[in-house]
């Protein structure tokens, strides 16, 4: 399918695909302002996560064929001018974005038609692409400080986005001002960790970077920019102790943006860290005490914690979000085995994640529109009256717990051998029990769905909009293909851990 | 005439730097009296005077002090602008303040301004 | 040999003007008056707009003064003006968590500083690398004196038009969250408010701005005509579409605030105010997307224009059409900056305030 | 050791004020102090991230004197016949190839005069329009939020957000003892 894709494509626009894929979205989103009506912002806003998907695609076949691609913005050499670099740990990342902000953004009418002012509408969405396309440039580009001003462009974004679900629950604003507050702080200690490296090697080109690092003279400094870096990245990547932002943000956000963060938004900043630790510092080898000492307990600690306070949560959006960080937890876990295949597992992990959450909570956008609830009462017998949406939700419930023939379960595997692997059986064991709680807290909502009479008998029948379904349906038969075969996720997996690690010092 | 304005403009030459450097000083020590009159007048109404009239004062010096001795007649020029902008909006600004501290009703300290005096009167 | 600047003098600018900035951000540290606060974070920003003028920052300290001093002060002071006065008490001990993660962080950071280049050392890393690059290359390539616009807007002209992103999407946001400034539309005529004495003072509509008002329209003409010098003169010395965007948005703020917000919503509707963030960020994409289609790459101001001389090889930069490109970006950052800035403030300013008089 | 500090006094007073506007972000409980604190914070990264730019007798990084003789391809003219030489006197005396006074001096061969690294403060002046841009953000945050809980303080947010909360456990509770 990839590679019909790239066919259509015309060589200029294959030269031109890195820097089309982030140019395209600004203009639209500036173009979006001038439309009037909201329907002609949600055709524009589909068509461009589309003409963006096609570009990903072309490069993720343009890697495959012939290696990491380079193009020089502004036409200067990489330490001069700017440089987005593609190679295959990018593209995994790319069709990520790309791909659920296509399907999110075709499922949304529905919803944001629903709860947002309909003079706001065309703004919601050019809000949207903009954070779009800070996503996608945060996974291209090959240069430090860009790297920064892509994570501020898509924050800012995300920070509006959550705040403007103060129409339907005034909880939102204080969740979107903490979100500002510790991302801005994030993204501050990442500048002064980019502030180091560049005091200490004098580029901002993370190929140059990686060349001049280990004959820099100021070693410490680049101690310390690592340690800012990776604290910044955690706080944007909701590791465990910083995660505080995430729950709220993410259970009071309009249903749409919940949709589209929860897939994306941590993940992107996973890739950075990933990016910084395998590409930037060569250094940072296997028995580095960073994976040992910070990435497994705090990977372990949040499976376990967070997985135990979902289960306590009452609003179901907040037990997904605490799973959402949990899910993180299962990633640090991946990363900090330093093995290929440890990698390999935590970038499937992700990538199937990505599938599940999406789905989940675009399944809720389409309860939450006739239902207005999310407490675990609304969800009571919404199984009879809702049987397409709450159907997919299940299926991508039972893939979160990890139930075989299903991604989650392919990813949990993955990630259980890679540990043998490694011979870290005790983490096999954590695994378990996190997903063991897991079991708890999915199988309540399941439960409450489909075995327990509707709390309002009198609601007829109402089902999600089509143009909800249609997405919902894609990616719950996604994460059950995946289960059967995961060639397609784990080949991206594989070569992106391939080409992540091709550049770290072998343990 | 002309050797007049030679005589003139080689003497100009040679005093140029000292003056300018003497203009300077002046603007700053007036601007450090303003700054030591914001701290000791009892009320707003005195505190504005002291400000404003040696802001005023203490940047035309400098800014003429600048002129002589600025390297080329481009600076000069801009300098002048700038002097012309603020000799504008300066006092623009205390009138500003002064008239919304009176239409917020704030009375000025009439009476000795000894500050044991009016505690316990 | 040690590399201490022996210049004594720029030692003590320097060393007064940090100890100034400590006592400052100590004072906003334990001030509970918001009113204070705001004020002493605009001398904050102006004395670091000073600070980089000792360091040699002229672009920086341009934009540091219009952006961190003017527009931020008129932001808070408008937020402020909408909210609450003072903060309410700390307890002490919630000093004590802070305190030490403060600590811990700056333990950190001083670790780091150790084997840090000194300061002013002029072959340190950062001085020796891309930045000399930069200072060798613009002459030849860009041909334009002022190398901080020639890096903003060529060699890195992807962060900046990045840059125009985030302005345009924070003017969206504001507009997106506080509306555009209907409400003072609708609220037309506020209520005369009893001042400390009691007496009855009549709202925006009373002419006892008369001076105001009179000197305001001198000034106004002025600031928006050196906006666009700073704007065309930004090649040529410290000056570009930033600080040129922002002092025109000053220019409606103070006609806003003087002759009252329905007086400038009628002389620079929002409408403008939106579209032309909009338009700014679609001219700064637009050129890129120019240069793609005349055979560059993205944002290469060399295929702009056409070579002005015929035997132009693929080694000699076009720098004719390099000016062309990093004017037209810089009109498109101007306009982005501006509309972004005049929607942000119409939206705080018509936001009615709701706050009680006993507030105030 | 005062060489060592001659040095560095500057990165040390600049980190100290990142830790008061760090400790101001997270101390104070009003939203408004919170977001000063955090412009302080940024603020003082600008100074850290311009004094690594600093050059012991240089100047603004704009061109002057006999590294800029007007347009580019026209310099080069008149460098190649030698036409003018010295015609600019530079402002700042010294025949520019190295002043003896400044020590530690190292040219950026090619140019007569020495400037400071513009590098750095290309990328503050992006990053100063992103901490507006944040603030601006945060500041309307906060008028809904005073609008929607009549109160800024964080203290005050929480506790009525606790209330929402039990009062949702009540009436659930309530619904589940009838149902």
């Amino acid at each position: 399918m990839i590679a019909f894709l790239h066919g259509l494509a015309s060589d200029a626009m294959i030269l031109h695909a890195p820097a089309l894929l982030v140019a395209v979205p600004l203009i639209f989103s500036a173009v979006i302002t001038f439309l009037p009506s909201g329907r002609v912002a949600w055709l524009v806003t589909v068509l461009v996560s589309l003409f963006s998907l096609w570009c990903a695609a072309i490069l993720q076949h343009e890697v495959s064929l012939n290696g990491p691609i380079s193009y020089a913005l502004g036409g200067f050499p990489p330490p001069i001018g700017i440089e987005f670099r593609v190679d295959a740990l990018n593209t995994l990342f790319l069709l990520l974005v790309t791909g659920i902000g296509f399907l999110a953004a075709i499922g949304s009418w529905a919803t944001v038609n629903a709860e947002m002012r309909d003079t706001r509408i065309n703004l919601f969405y050019a809000a949207y692409l903009v954070c779009f396309t800070g996503l996608a440039g945060v996974a291209i580009t090959n240069d430090a400080f860009n790297l920064f001003v892509f994570l501020e462009i898509s924050s800012i974004a995300t920070y509006v986005l959550v705040g403007v679900g103060a129409r339907r629950d005034r909880r939102a604003l204080p969740a979107a001002f903490n979100y500002l507050i510790m991302g801005t702080i994030g993204a501050t200690f990442f500048v002064i960790g980019v502030g180091f490296l560049y005091a200490a090697t004098g580029t901002l080109n993370l190929t140059d970077l990686a060349a001049r690092i280990p004959d820099s003279e100021s070693p410490r400094a680049v101690q310390a920019g690592l340690a800012f870096i990776v604290v910044g990245l955690g706080l944007k990547l909701a590791m465990y102790p910083l995660h505080q932002w995430l729950p709220n943000a993410y259970a009071y956000a309009p249903s749409f943006v919940t949709v589209f963060l929860s897939a994306t938004a941590t993940k992107v900043s996973f890739y950075a860290l990933v990016r910084f630790l395998t590409y930037v510092f060569p250094e940072v080898d296997a028995e580095n005490i960073l994976f040992t000492a910070v990435f497994a307990p705090l990977g372990i600690a949040a499976m376990i914690i967070c997985s135990f306070q979902a289960v306590f949560q009452v609003d179901v959006r907040r037990t997904l979000a605490y799973s959402s960080v949990a899910q993180v937890g299962y990633m640090l876990l991946g990363l900090s085995l330093a093995t290929a295949v440890g990698l390999s597992a935590s970038l499937l992990f992700l990538f199937n994640h990505a599938l599940m959450k999406g789905a989940l909570f675009l399944a809720l956008a389409g309860v939450v529109l006739h239902y207005q609830g999310t407490q675990m009462r609304d969800m009571a017998g919404l199984g009879r009256q809702a049987p397409w949406t709450m159907t997919a939700f299940a299926i991508c419930a039972l893939s979160l717990i990890g139930v075989p023939l299903t991604a989650g379960f392919a990813s949990k595997v993955t990630l259980l051998s890679a540990c043998f692997d490694k011979g870290w059986w005790w983490a096999a064991f954590v695994i378990v029990g996190a997903s063991l709680l897991a079991v708890v807290y999915m199988g309540r909502i399941i439960e409450a769905a489909f075995f327990r009479a509707p709390a309002n008998p009198q609601k007829l029948r109402k089902e999600a909009p089509v143009s909800l379904l249609v997405p919902l349906w894609f990616l719950a038969i996604a994460n059950i293909w995946i289960g059967f075969d995961a060639s397609f996720p784990a080949g991206l997996a594989d070569d992106a851990a391939g080409a992540a690690l091709s550049t770290m010092v072998r343990p | 005439m002309a050797e007049l304005l030679e005589t003139l403009l080689s003497w100009f030459h040679v005093v140029r730097e000292p003056v300018g450097g003497v203009l300077l000083v002046v603007g700053g020590l007036l601007a450090i009296v303003g700054a030591v009159g914001l701290l000791r007048f009892p009320d707003i109404y005195t505190r504005l005077h002291a400000t404003s009239v040696t802001d005023t004062g203490a940047a035309t010096l400098m800014i003429v002090g600048m002129i002589l001795l600025s390297p080329t007649g481009w600076v000069a020029l801009k300098l002048v602008f700038i002097w012309v902008f603020m000799f504008l909006a300066n006092p623009t600004a205390s009138h500003a303040i002064a008239n919304a501290a009176y239409t917020a009703g704030m009375e000025p300290k009439i009476g000795p301004s000894g500050d044991t005096g009016e505690a316990d009167r | 040999m040690s590399v201490v600047n022996p210049d004594i003098g720029v030692l003590l600018v320097n060393v007064t003007l940090l100890a100034l900035l400590f006592f400052v951000a100590i004072a906003i540290a334990r001030l509970r008056s918001l009113f204070a606060i705001v004020m002493l974070t605009g001398a904050y920003s102006l004395i670091s707009a000073m600070w980089f003028v000792a360091v040699d920052a002229v672009d920086v300290a341009f934009t540091e003064a219009a952006v961190g001093a003017g527009v931020s002060t008129v932001l808070m002071l408008g937020a402020m003006l909408l909210t609450a006065r003072t903060a309410r008490v700390e307890p002490n001990w919630k000093r004590l968590g802070p305190l030490a993660v403060c600590l811990v962080t700056g333990a950190v950071l001083i670790y780091a500083t150790i084997d840090l280049p000194a300061f002013g050392d002029a072959d340190s890393a950062a001085n020796s690398h891309v930045g000399a690059m930069y200072l060798q290359r613009t002459a030849a390539e860009i041909d334009i004196p002022n190398v901080v616009t020639a890096v903003l807007a060529s060699y890195r002209g992807f962060d900046t038009l990045g840059e125009t992103a985030v302005v345009f999407a924070a003017g969206l946001a504001v507009s997106l969250l506080l509306g555009f400034g209907e409400r003072s539309l609708s609220a037309s005529h506020k209520p005369a408010r009893a001042n400390l004495k009691g007496v009855l003072v009549p709202s925006n509509k009373s002419d006892h701005h008369v001076v105001l008002r009179v000197v305001a329209k001198v000034l106004i003409p002025i600031v928006m005509i050196y906006a666009l010098y700073v704007h065309f003169h930004g090649e040529l010395s410290a000056g570009g579409g930033f600080q040129a965007g922002t002092i025109f948005a000053v220019a409606i703020v103070l006609y806003s605030l003087l002759f009252g917000i329905t007086a400038a919503l009628d002389a620079f509707p929002v409408i403008w105010a939106r579209s032309i963030a909009a338009f700014g960020v679609l001219l700064y994409a637009g050129v890129g997307f120019w240069a793609l289609m005349n055979g560059g790459n993205y944002l290469d101001y060399d295929f702009v224009l056409p070579p002005d001389d015929p035997d132009y090889g693929p080694e000699d930069a076009n720098t004719w059409s390099q000016h062309v490109g990093i004017i037209l970006i810089e009109l498109g950052v101007l306009f982005a900056v501006a509309g972004s800035l005049i929607s942000i403030f119409y939206a705080f300013a018509g936001r009615a305030p709701e706050i009680r008089d006993e507030d105030w | 050791m005062f060489e060592f500090i001659g040095e560095r006094y500057n990165y040390w007073m600049i980190i100290g004020l990142m830790m008061i506007g760090l400790y101001i972000t997270f101390q104070s409980s009003n939203l408004i102090k919170r977001l000063t604190g955090l412009s302080i914070f940024q603020t003082s990264v600008f100074l850290f991230y311009v004094t690594l730019s600093k050059v012991n007798g240089g100047s603004a990084p704009i061109l002057f004197g006999r590294d800029w003789k007007g347009q580019g391809k026209k310099a080069e003219a008149e460098a190649a016949n030698g036409a003018t030489g010295d015609a600019v006197a530079t402002p700042y005396g010294g025949d520019g190839h190295g002043d003896a006074g400044a020590v530690g001096y190292g040219p950026v061969d090619g140019l007569y005069e020495t400037y400071s690294n513009p590098l750095p403060h290309v990328l503050i002046l992006t990053a100063i329009v992103v901490s507006v841009a944040t603030l601006s953000l945060g500041l309307a945050l906060i008028v809904r939020i005073r609008e929607a809980y009549g109160s800024i303080e964080s203290d005050d947010v929480a506790r009525a957000d606790l209330e929402t909360a039990l009062a949702e456990a009540a009436d659930r509770d309530e619904s589940e003892a009838t149902a």
